[in-house]
């Protein structure tokens, strides 16, 4: 039922709307960098859209994106990630209370140029949302007033959810003086 | 059915056309049909296939049905016609290999729990994606001799084999000798060696790779890892000038197997058994820390000794640098262009040549990886005059003091060992042996296994290896040692990755210009890659 | 004869200090739902004297880390340890605390005794308050045997300190 | 809230929200500079898992820094490196105060990217729903007991305690396990109901209508309780909206949202119950909301009772059901099913999906992006309770330092559930 948001979208941004997908019921629409804060705008303050409620932002790797078949229909047809096109997806579920339709933006962001336009201004419910997102991937929100870490301590380095952080690595912070070895 | 719009301009003269559940593949004239399905992403089941083997059709697991024939044909065997129409995923062809699968596991022990090859089994693997129905039959199993010495490496388990033959056409056209038969018949039908024979020809470890289940299992590996725990990274073997192309699977920080990595123009799907136990010595033996004069310490008091005693002998004249064609391209290159640096004598070391374990196929006299390598970044200008005798007639004649040597073979003769006690030896070494235990100073670099890097085959073929886990202690990658050597001894040398070495590598020999450094692999873990089987 | 005294005075204080635990309740996570399972009425941890949890770690002996340590966390499970006054106990309540349970990663730590000491170990995710129980009655056993680690640390002090003097005697 | 004029520039003209001039007289005299007080992670009220940096004018909150993360356990790292089974242990631990709802979140978001959400039989749709209203009581009763303790009402803590201990001890029947359930698989659940469970549930419940009703009369129109909720922590309709607050935050602001009725799923829709929306959306009504929440809880529980149908609790997919034990261990067929799943898990298609169901605290959701291997590429998790802490730093303004208790208490901040 919110096949109607793609549409209009596609017919109000035009090419500023990389690609849209429905899968799952989910409307996905990838949109261009430095559209986003007009698109996200729009979809707030029109009133058809009236999109008025944050749901959430993450961001996905694609370092290690290798599909595989399995059985049954596979609804991404995403290829494996051949290390030339962009590594991370920025993605915000919107959701309207009105009209009970929801679409996820999603933004493509190259491995080294990992800036992009936060949507804090508009929804303030993004705020630490993007914060754990910065915190988790290392993706820079530009106009987000507060950005720092908010789940690991300021002495961590490194952003932990990337695919190529190893999953036990720690950084440990106090240990007991008789202890040796590190854990 | 499709027909090919009109406009599609005529296939080249040696390719076929034929349509597979309605779409059409164009395909070289020859290649059967299981291969076209293929290259459509259609993944029929097989077990007795071998893309390196020859067709024996003998397990019947890939029967598709061909128009106008009235029974089902194995694809395998089937070789692509003009204009056939195949059809994979009609009721009758997936009932039939439903039912062979059935018919396959009616005598197959429930040993999933305790088989090595069980999470990469083709037979698992199969019955999961295709079967998945219960067995009618409820006969009690056949039993089979369960663990049958067929040889120095391999043991076999007659009641999980499938009778698919693969081991045995192994034998007969890699290894090229015959020794491995099938005797009895009907269900009692069972692998054994041929008459007078045991399985212990140089490649027999590859039907333990092509064996679809666990029948046959490798004295080396067995009941050490669990194949879903491994992880995959591509390198080259370094046990002989070959350079098979091979798969280290590791864990932990430690290598438990090599397995061969399919590349047509060098090895194939195949590598020889010696080839595949070159990953022990990574373990034993290891320099993991700086010695001077026989007592471990620290890089920098290392680097500083080394400098002094290099120092000297560079004012004088008398420094000597020794190549090895053990070691990697980026490590030779690298030594080399700080021996040039030092305006030092070059020579090159090299394990003696074995002409006993040369054959036509894929073992080769030359035991080390990086001959050509080592010729390549001189550009020529070694020669028997500066090998190992070379250096040792130098040493003798005074004029060498003071020499840097790469890798831990230095093949002298007894008169030799004496005379490099007397000269300061700084030895850049993966492992403590040979004339590094009396060195002046030891540096450990990283092994092969543990360090991004190249090594170039016998056919001057430039092959990439990558780093499959770190190397142990505060060993580095042999290049980042010469930086540090250098720096300890005043010329500065700018590399920060070894895709800098390679650029510069690349840039200054000849015949290896312009060749991609490729993308940085990343280890993969076997379970992500679902089951290898 | 001033010996024996003392040593039935300290048996005596043990006695008290075995059955009024004053527990510092330092929880984190899930275990919290079962810590206030075992003080509910129902397992009542107060029949064992050490149902009142006092949240100034100046006035508890006992320090129950209850759930998963972070590293985040680390630091003030440290300072909170070492404001405790002598002789202290530290339970480790739960497979998170005693050794990280099945969160092996960056931020989780292997365990409380990674940064301090700990005299009873919990298993269980969560434990069952029955096993609570059985711990706390295994702790009032070491305090009246003395085993605890902050007075074998005591012991260990007073031994160096004996054997220093008789160096320097002779 | 009293208008507070920050910054050290005019301390002079802090007005402390005293109304007659006397007061202010005695406030000139003595002007109390900002100090910087930590409301450190080990704090009764704060569930142990948050810090506050408060920057306080007296015992006036003028800002807040709230800092969680205390208890971050990498939810989304390990369940990159475990199968789609195997990260049921870790969605219990998210909001372990109502872990069945999680459970079931995780099974429906996993069951819609292999597309078998309609397959599933109705008797495993409705234990689910059992069982995670049965979690949702001991949820809000948790939630309650607890923040009316901090406020000293120590009754209730132990009456709403003994009644969760009741239902702690049917989910054990249930599930084997009192806290840590682990109870629903992708495709269905477990195990079935022990026989004679359901007439202990329902006498259960008419127990603990007594415990609300002696709960009710110690609470509701208690003097200090009323005092220390009305009032306090108020949240505007937009600014609820606006923050994404969702679940009985949301309502007590007049928001009427319930996942369950908004978008419905499993078999909610066969179910009559309503949803409590309140007024003014400060703790009172948060608190008021929880309490009709339990009670619709139990409707929808007797309800439940009522219909549920017979039949199998497990779709017989072979791609997501378990060959039953006995024939693991003596049919080579099962035991190579056994095993693959197992091992390999459930391959489920290559796809993202992002599924939500109405957890304790609100909208709990599972964005999931898979990559056909038993293992899911990556598996975010929509926490309500990290959404509501964000609204902490806006709702601890102005007040004192005692009403945090109170606010903490009813945004019910689970450690596990915020810090992911």
């Amino acid at each position: 039922m919110s096949q109607r948001v793609l549409d209009a979208l596609k017919a109000k941004f035009g090419d500023a709307i990389v690609a849209t997908e429905s899968q799952h019921g989910d409307e996905v629409a990838v949109v261009k960098r430095d559209k986003l804060k007009d698109v996200a705008t729009w979809l707030r303050d029109d009133k058809a859209m009236a999109f008025d409620t944050p749901v959430f932002v993450t961001c996905i790797d694609l370092l290690d994106w290798r599909p595989v078949k399995a059985p049954g229909k596979p609804s991404s047809t995403r290829p494996e990630w051949d290390g030339v096109a962009p590594r991370f997806e920025v993605c915000w579920q919107l959701r309207s209370l009105a009209h009970r339709h929801r679409v996820r933006l999603k933004v493509a962001l190259a491995e080294n140029d990992v800036k992009v336009p936060s949507l804090t201004p508009l929804w303030s419910g993004f705020e630490w949302q993007e914060r754990e997102t910065f915190d988790m991937y290392g993706i820079e929100f530009v106009g987000h007033h507060d950005l720092r870490r908010i789940y690991l301590y300021d002495e961590f380095v490194g952003y932990p959810l990337r695919k190529d952080y190893p999953k036990e690595k720690r950084q440990p912070l106090v240990r007991r003086p008789d202890l040796v070895g590190d854990h | 059915m499709s027909d090919p719009a009109p406009t599609t301009p005529p296939p080249a003269p040696d390719t076929v056309t034929l349509t597979i559940d309605g779409t059409s593949v164009t395909v070289p004239k020859g290649t059967n049909v299981l291969e076209a399905a293929r290259t459509l992403g259609i993944d029929i089941s097989a077990f007795c296939y071998h893309p390196g083997l020859s067709i024996a059709a003998c397990c019947r697991q890939c029967l598709v049905s061909v128009e106008k024939n009235p029974k089902l044909q194995p694809s395998c065997q089937q070789t692509a016609a003009e204009g056939m129409v195949v059809r994979t995923t009609d009721p009758q062809s997936t009932l039939a290999r439903k039912q062979m699968l059935e018919f396959t596991l009616v005598n197959h022990p429930i040993d999933c729990p305790i088989c090595d090859k069980a999470g990469e089994c083709t037979l698992q693997k199969l019955y999961f994606d295709h079967d998945n129905a219960n067995s009618r039959v409820d006969t009690p199993k056949v039993h089979k001799p369960k663990v049958v010495d067929l040889g120095p490496h391999i043991v076999l388990d007659a009641e999980r084999c499938i009778l698919c033959t693969r081991c045995i056409r192994v034998c007969d056209e890699v290894a090229g000798q015959h020794q491995l038969e099938m005797i009895h018949r009907g269900d009692h039908e069972e692998l054994t060696t041929a008459p007078g024979e045991r399985l212990d020809n140089p490649y027999s470890l590859n039907t333990v790779d092509v064996c679809p289940v666990g029948a046959l299992t490798s004295k080396d590996f067995r009941f050490t890892m669990r194949a879903w725990e491994l992880e995959a990274t591509p390198s080259v073997c370094h046990g002989c000038a070959t350079g098979c192309n091979v798969e280290i699977h590791h864990k932990n920080d430690r290598a438990w197997r090599l397995v061969p990595r399919l590349n047509a123009e060098v090895n194939g799907h195949w590598m020889c058994d010696e080839g595949r136990f070159t990953y022990h010595e990574l373990r034993e033996g290891r320099l993991a820390a700086p010695v001077v004069d026989g007592l471990p310490s620290s890089w920098d008091k290392a680097l500083r000794v080394a400098g002094e005693k290099l120092g000297a002998a560079q004012k004088a004249g008398t420094l000597a640098v020794a190549l090895s064609a053990q070691a990697s391209n980026e490590d030779n290159f690298a030594l080399a262009r700080l021996a040039a640096a030092w305006k030092a004598q070059v020579f090159w070391t090299a394990r003696p040549h074995r002409p006993e374990r040369a054959d036509d196929r894929l073992r080769d006299a030359d035991v080390n990886p990086n001959t050509n390598g080592v010729k390549a970044i001189s550009g020529g200008a070694l020669s028997t005059a500066n090998d190992a005798a070379g250096l040792e007639s130098a040493i003798a004649a005074g004029k060498v003091k003071a020499l840097v040597t790469l890798g831990y073979d230095l093949p002298v003769s007894e008169a030799g060992q004496r005379q490099l006690r007397e000269i300061d030896v700084v030895a850049l070494s993966s492992h403590d042996r040979g004339h590094v235990k009396q060195a002046a100073v030891a540096l450990p670099i990283a092994a092969w296994a543990e360090t991004a890097g190249s090594v170039t085959n016998r056919d001057g073929k430039l092959q990439r290896t990558h780093a499959a886990f770190p190397p142990p202690g505060q060993a580095v990658a042999g290049w980042e040692a010469v930086v540090r050597l250098a720096g300890a001894t005043g010329t500065k040398l700018t590399w920060a990755h070894t895709r800098d070495v390679w650029k510069d590598m690349t840039a200054a020999v000849a015949p290896w210009k312009g060749a991609p450094w490729g993308r940085e692999v990343r280890p993969l873990q076997l379970r992500f890659a679902g089951s290898r089987g | 004869m001033l010996e024996l005294v003392t040593t039935k005075l300290e048996d005596v204080a043990n006695w008290g200090r075995k059955f009024s635990l004053f527990s510092y309740p330092f929880v984190t996570a899930c275990c919290g739902m079962e810590f206030m399972s075992v003080a509910a009425p129902k397992y009542d941890i107060a029949r064992f004297g050490a149902e009142f949890p006092r949240f100034s770690p100046r006035q508890s002996d006992l320090l129950m880390i209850v759930g998963t340590i972070t590293e985040k966390q680390g630091p003030a499970l440290r300072r909170v340890y070492d404001q405790m006054a002598e002789p202290k106990w530290v339970i480790a309540f739960g497979v998170c605390a005693s050794t990280g349970g099945f969160y092996q990663n960056y931020h989780a730590m292997p365990g409380a005794d990674q940064v301090v000491p700990v005299d009873v170990y919990i298993p269980g995710c969560p434990p069952r308050p029955e096993q609570v129980l059985d711990a706390i009655m295994l702790l009032m056993e070491r305090v009246q045997r003395k085993d605890g680690h902050s007075q074998l640390r005591l012991k260990r002090e007073k031994i160096v300190l004996e054997q220093q003097r008789a160096l320097d005697d002779d | 809230m009293p208008e507070i004029a920050t910054g050290p520039g005019n301390l002079k003209s802090l007005v402390l929200g005293q109304q007659d001039a006397a007061d202010l007289d005695v406030e000139h005299e003595l002007p109390s500079e900002l100090m910087t007080v930590n409301m450190g992670p080990s704090h009764p009220a704060m569930h142990g898992t948050v810090r506050i940096v408060l920057t306080v004018d007296g015992e006036r909150i003028v800002k807040g820094d709230v800092q969680p993360g205390y208890l971050h356990r990498c939810f989304e790292k390990e369940s990159e490196y475990a199968t789609y089974t195997q990260v049921f242990p870790y969605t219990d631990r998210l909001n372990y105060v109502s872990p069945m709802i999680n459970n079931v979140g995780w099974a429906m978001a996993v069951e819609k990217l292999l597309g078998i959400g309609k397959e599933i039989p109705r008797r495993a749709e409705y234990v689910r729903v059992i069982v995670s209203e049965v979690s949702r009581i001991t949820d809000h009763l948790t939630c309650v007991g607890a923040s009316a303790m901090e406020l000293g009402a120590f009754g209730p803590f132990l009456f709403f305690l003994k009644s969760r201990e009741w239902l702690y001890t049917l989910l054990e029947e249930v599930s084997g396990a009192r806290l840590t359930h682990t109870y629903v698989r992708v495709g269905g659940v477990a195990k079935d109901l022990p026989d004679g469970w359901m007439p202990k549930l329902l006498r259960r419940l008419d127990e603990i209508d007594g415990v609300m009703v002696e709960v009710e009369t110690l609470l509701n129109n208690n003097k200090i309780f009323r005092d220390r909720m009305a009032g306090i922590g108020a949240f505007s309709r937009e600014d609820t909206i606006r923050w994404g607050c969702t679940g009985p935050i949301a309502r007590a602001a007049g928001v009427d949202y319930d996942v369950r009725k908004d978008h419905p799923y499993s078999v909610y829709p066969e179910l009559e119950f309503d949803v409590p929306v309140g007024t003014t959306g400060d703790c009172l009504d948060r608190y008021l909301v929880r309490v009709e929440e339990i009670k619709q809880s139990m409707r929808i529980l007797r309800q439940a009772c009522a219909q549920i149908p017979d039949g199998p609790v497990m779709i017989d997919d072979p791609r997501c059901a378990l060959p039953p034990k006995t024939d693991a261990y003596n049919t080579i067929e099962s035991m190579i099913r056994h095993f693959k799943h197992i091992v390999d898990g459930i391959r489920v298609p290559a796809g993202e999906a992002y599924t939500f169901v109405e957890g304790g605290n609100g909208e709990l959701g599972f964005f999931i992006v898979a990559d056909g291997t038993g293992r899911p590429y990556k598996a975010y998790c929509r926490s309500p309770s990290f959404v509501h802490l964000a609204t902490t730093q806006k709702l601890i303004l102005g007040h004192l330092i005692a009403d945090i208790v109170p606010i903490f208490g009813m945004i019910n901040m689970i450690g596990g559930e915020c810090d992911k």
